[in-house]
């Protein structure tokens, strides 16, 4: 067990140091005004910066586009990413596709790609979700048939956050509707500016973009085949797990659990903290000394510590349900204040407490919805059957 | 305290109140679809819809016979209320009504009554008490020049040559800062009288608003029992599971008690207004609760699409907290009833 | 809409004061202290009292053995013995057995029946519960076998309370195996002293006695049989209806809800009010003017009154969870003295709020669980659809 | 606060860390049979079993070497505890084990810390600071001679000719009432010193306890989880139903949790005490809620046959809180960690 303060060489100090000063310089207050804005998840001009520095892919060769990073200065470029709040969710679904790019794709795409994904200017996004099919990936109805060489595309798929900003979409694709479900899905990664593509915005009230993506008579090469044919729940496979978090080194240099907006729910929480420490109530006393304010907030911070330390998908379902519980109690604590919008003549802190509002509404479905991490924590922690229900097996339209 | 009191317990609405419930219903629903809701951010409020609530009695109803009204109880009243909820209607009527109640019960001048009565003048309430001059943020302050404020001085109207500026708030409410210092007041009664005034009126926009959380939790509901039924997963329809069902079923039952606590709190308002006064606090707090829990749900429920703005629940849900959020802490509530346990016990 | 005070007539003022004065005589401290020892929801001495009077039936006219009483004083008399915490689970099953003997018994049977019961010398329990049966009442497989003119059962039941004071079981039997679940149901009204009939304790930690009723080669005559033969789940309904309240007049001369354990929620609400107000803390100042405590009872408070007006099935729900989640929470106001047992030194109140920790979690049980509850308000109140399970429909072992 | 501090983030346990786990791990669920804990009741306390405890080095392992001890850390504490609170055995380990460290500290008589050590004499601790010389109720004071306690006059050992009355209670523990007039008293420290030796004690004592629950949990859990498996309802395993399985996986979620924050919090206190001092308090917050939920659920998991006291889950049921409620209200904790965070934003 080890909670210390990891000592760093000088060369990790150095690298430390480098890294919050490059950031200082890149992360201008137009790249957070400009996330805001268009809820992208994504800048251009930042994402490039770090790839000039091997940073999107740390832990690779300098000789291959990466910085050659050792896990302490890995963690210590992910914690300074976090604290200068880089918009990286571009840069997170890039990485997810790119394991299953080096595992499946054909060797020859995927040397030609990596260069130009390490470097920034190739991005992925991830073409998962049918309209109608929710968090069942493996029930995609989006068709793809054999042309010669080619396949021909045709359905659509919704949350492909990224799309106008990346180059290809991950795509999951139906080819064998009599099949078993699983059995009849082929991956292909899809160019994006391929005729045919057509890009929706899709806004939440988080202030996300994402998109739908709709696909007509779309033609991609068989060279843009992810893995076998009809193989393609295995080639999905890989991404999927790292996103659900297996298989991370038990070195302490990771997170404990999957952890959903516990950043914007501790800004929030630290927000109203201060915000106590500086306001009184009409009586003269300050917040801070309230007590009901402290037994209130205090059961907060318990939620945030427990989100903190709770592992692996569990740490999913936790940090995410008791955010949703917490910033509206938050909220009750601080009053009408907590949700003027950023801007607006009394906002606290940039109107932090509104945005977590709003934005903890999504981490309960983003990569799946916590019900479908319940029903994983029964089946897999707890050994509990799983429901056999018409469409586990088979292909239901 | 009295547990095995032999009163009634009759939830029942008579003929009159079935029309009035009935007739808010169809005009909201007629003319409030969830467009013009949009078109009215952020803001929130639709001028053109006022002068129809207007003409629908709205803002005349909940005043006496005297002062040009129609008597209407706070049943009646919190029946329009909970219909205005539903369609989340962009109009300052909650605070409009109870403030023009009180002015009319602080001897406000007959002009500005009968002004308020047919909406021409939009009066306000600020729910805090003023202390050392300080600002406050006053619900529909944007679009009234007419402000009530209770201080250690007494019950005072505040008038202004215009609307304070809004305030941008997750609501789209006409929230805005009132300055008890700004613009010109007049005083309109002191004393305990004053206050018990101030606090009456504060109890009748918490049971009001409390009743228009009613409503969004009601639609909020509605919009997820409908997707529930025709999403279907892995070839069944998603609302057949448990984990979707139990939650709905949750929220069916907290708004079933929210609104009856409601009713009751507007019954007891009405009939015997110093028999159980902590009531309508404890309807804002069930109400609040509900709406929170309905709107939250029903978006989730709705998965990704629950999320987006062009989603009708993100209606719901951004004014779920927005509007309850005005009336400051529940908390504050809470501990107003179990005080009222404590003195009865 | 009413919710006023009931004007009663002189007469029923009359009466009122007469329920009073005959309970303060016949509920002495030794019936509580006898109802504490037992756990039995049942007392002989009072029941035949109540039974004397015409109320344990108060509705039925004078002659039947009832006392003709109208709906005030019906309501009158409920509050009264809910006042003067007259035990009365035994008096409630019986009532509601009553309802299907008179629809469905033998009319000869019924009649002779009739007095006994409204005297109180007869008193029917439920048998209704299969040991691995769960909440699935029709999934009954206690076997009833024909044999002429009689029928041998054998099986057994759990949950059977008061059948040790009760002189006929009200059970369900499979009479057809075969047949689809609903349909080889037979229902039977079965003495209790019957040879091969075994009734064995079964204690909660609630402090009730409840019992499992083993039947052995018992033979009961085809005259106890209750309805037609495989029709015994139509039998049924009469009475689990009544139970989940349905068809109650709407007079506001009933409860709103069905309410599970929200009198004894209360009991311990206002024991701890009261405790409040008489205790201080170490620095001196009263607990009653802790705005921690007021908040945080406030909510509790809440959730009683919101329970008392939530409709039907929904209310049974509302109350038991409510009050099962306060319950904890009231211990913690409170402190250790809140768990102290009944007359133990510095228990409050003779141990109210340690009963009301306890009793709480069996609110979520009896008569359905909770989650029985939560499918029929999906299913009727929001229409939602009901999930086919291999055992819906059919009988399964 | 520093939110995006370097540490390490290892919750994974050294060899000898694992030997202590599944060393009492086996004594007590070889020794501890739940019919041992049915004969101990109402008392709670197993004369034998503490005998048995004392050999395995239970007493002794937390004292300092030079007090006869074998120095184990907190980390080591609290796995112990957890494994206690698994099989809830009836022995008063938790608080002699604190209080006994407290003796230590604050420089108690040798031979008193000895026969501490061996279990000869337990030892406990008041968790609330005496005013005014007023009684409280102290854990296992029915079965200890000698009380650690604290007032504005520093801390004192107070020491008694016979173990105070028991009073009886939900949870069965050797509860009674402390009387700091009874007995002879001693005054081992005085001034800020006295004050931290006490806060660090009941913290400890939060901290072992807050272990101790997570074991009830844990043991709660899986009673609930093997009836999920094997009871059936129309034609499945209730298990496999959302209603059953998502409360279970609730109570895995919040049990994992708790666990983790007791070991972290242990590892603070044990490494650097001055840079969490909160965290006890936080874990013990999570695990008395963690508890709650595990056996609330778990008896109702099981219907009808986890009401009864028959069941196993009785004993898990009746402690969860029974122990819990012991160290007070949990919001006093709430109450500090928060002042931790304002101090530290």
């Amino acid at each position: 067990m080890d909670f210390s303060t990891v000592e760093l060489t000088p060369e990790q100090q150095a690298f430390q140091q480098e890294v919050r000063a490059f950031l200082d310089e890149i992360v201008t207050e137009e790249v957070h005004e400009h996330e805001r804005r268009t809820g992208d998840g994504f800048n251009e001009a930042v994402h490039l910066a770090l790839g000039s520095k091997g940073w999107l892919f740390p832990a690779w060769p300098v000789e291959d586009g990466g910085a050659g990073l050792d896990r302490v200065c890995q963690r210590i470029l992910a914690l300074e990413l976090l604290r200068a709040r880089v918009p990286g969710i571009t840069a997170s679904t890039t990485g997810l596709v790119w394991a299953a790019v080096e595992l499946s794709a054909d060797p020859e795409l995927a040397a030609q790609l990596k260069p130009e994904v390490a470097a920034g200017r190739v991005r992925f996004c991830l073409g998962y979700s049918d309209p109608e099919g929710g968090s069942d990936i493996a029930g995609a109805t989006l068709r793809a048939v054999r042309d010669g060489d080619e396949w021909v595309l045709n359905g659509s798929k919704l949350w492909t956050t990224g799309a106008h900003n990346c180059q290809y979409t991950f795509l999951i694709t139906r080819t064998d509707p009599e099949a078993p479900k699983h059995k009849g899905l082929t991956m292909f990664l899809v160019p994006l500016d391929s005729p045919g593509v057509e890009i929706q915005a899709i806004r939440t009230y988080g202030g996300e973009r994402t998109n739908a993506v709709y696909y007509t008579d779309v033609h991609v090469s068989d060279r843009h085949r992810m893995g076998e044919v009809n193989a393609g729940w295995a080639t999905l496979q890989g991404p999927l797990s790292a996103e659900h978090g297996a298989g991370r080194p038990d070195d302490g240099l990771s997170d404990i659990g999957i952890l959903m907006g516990t950043r914007e729910f501790e800004d929030a929480i630290d927000a109203a903290a201060r915000w106590a420490r500086r306001t009184t109530r009409p009586d003269g006393t300050l917040v801070a000394d309230d007590p009901v304010f402290l037994d209130r907030l205090g059961a907060l911070v318990v939620e945030t510590e427990v989100s903190r330390v709770t592992p692996g998908l569990m740490g999913r379902v936790k940090s995410s349900l008791s955010y949703i519980d917490g910033i509206a109690e938050l909220i009750d604590l601080v009053g009408p204040e907590a949700l003027l919008a950023h801007g607006a003549d009394g906002a606290i802190e940039g109107g932090v407490i509104d945005y977590a509002h709003r934005f903890a509404q999504g981490t309960a479905t983003y990569g799946g919805t916590t019900e479908v991490f319940k029903n994983m924590i029964a089946q897999h922690v707890l050994g509990l059957p799983r429901l056999s229900l018409p469409g586990s097996k088979q292909f239901v339209r | 305290m009295e547990r095995f009191e032999l009163r009634r317990q009759d939830l029942s609405l008579d003929d009159d109140q079935q029309a009035v419930r009935e007739g808010f219903g169809d005009f909201f629903t007629k003319q409030v679809p969830s467009s013009l809701v949009r078109d009215a951010e952020p803001l929130g409020f639709d001028a053109d819809l006022w002068q129809r609530v207007v003409a629908m009695g709205g803002t005349s109803m909940g005043l006496p016979e005297e002062a040009g009204g129609d008597g209407a109880t706070l049943v009646d009243l919190v029946l329009v209320a909970e219909e205005l909820g539903k369609v989340v209607a962009p109009v300052p009527l909650v605070s409009h009504v109870v403030a023009s109640r009180l002015l009319a019960r602080a001897g406000g001048a007959d002009e500005l009554v009968a002004a308020a009565a047919e909406g021409e003048r939009i009066v306000t309430l600020a729910l805090q008490p003023v202390v050392g001059g300080n600002r406050q943020l006053v619900p529909d302050a944007a679009v009234a020049r007419d402000v009530l404020a209770w201080s250690g001085e007494g019950l005072t109207l505040h008038t202004l040559a215009e609307p304070a500026a809004h305030v941008p708030n997750q609501g789209s409410t006409p929230l805005a800062w009132f300055d008890p210092a700004a613009g010109e007041s007049a005083l309109l009664a002191t004393g305990p009288e004053a206050e018990q005034l101030f606090r009456t009126a504060v109890a009748e926009w918490k049971l009001l608003t409390a009743a228009a959380l009613v409503g969004i939790a009601a639609s909020a509901l509605q919009l997820g029992v409908e997707f529930a039924k025709s999403r279907r997963t892995l070839g069944v329809a998603i609302g057949a599971l448990q984990g979707v069902a139990f939650p709905l079923a949750d929220v069916v039952t907290e708004l079933s008690g929210a609104r009856n606590l409601v009713l009751k709190a507007a019954w007891y308002a009405t009939h015997e207004p110093d028999a159980r006064p902590e009531l309508p606090l404890a309807a804002f707090v069930q109400a609040a609760h509900a709406a929170t829990e309905a709107t939250w749900v029903s978006a989730h429920v709705q998965g990704g699409l629950g999320f987006t703005v062009e989603a009708d629940i993100s209606l719901f849900f951004l004014r779920a907290k927005g509007w309850s959020v005005l009336g400051g802490d529940p908390g504050q509530d809470r501990r107003q009833v179990a005080a009222a346990l404590l003195a009865a016990v």
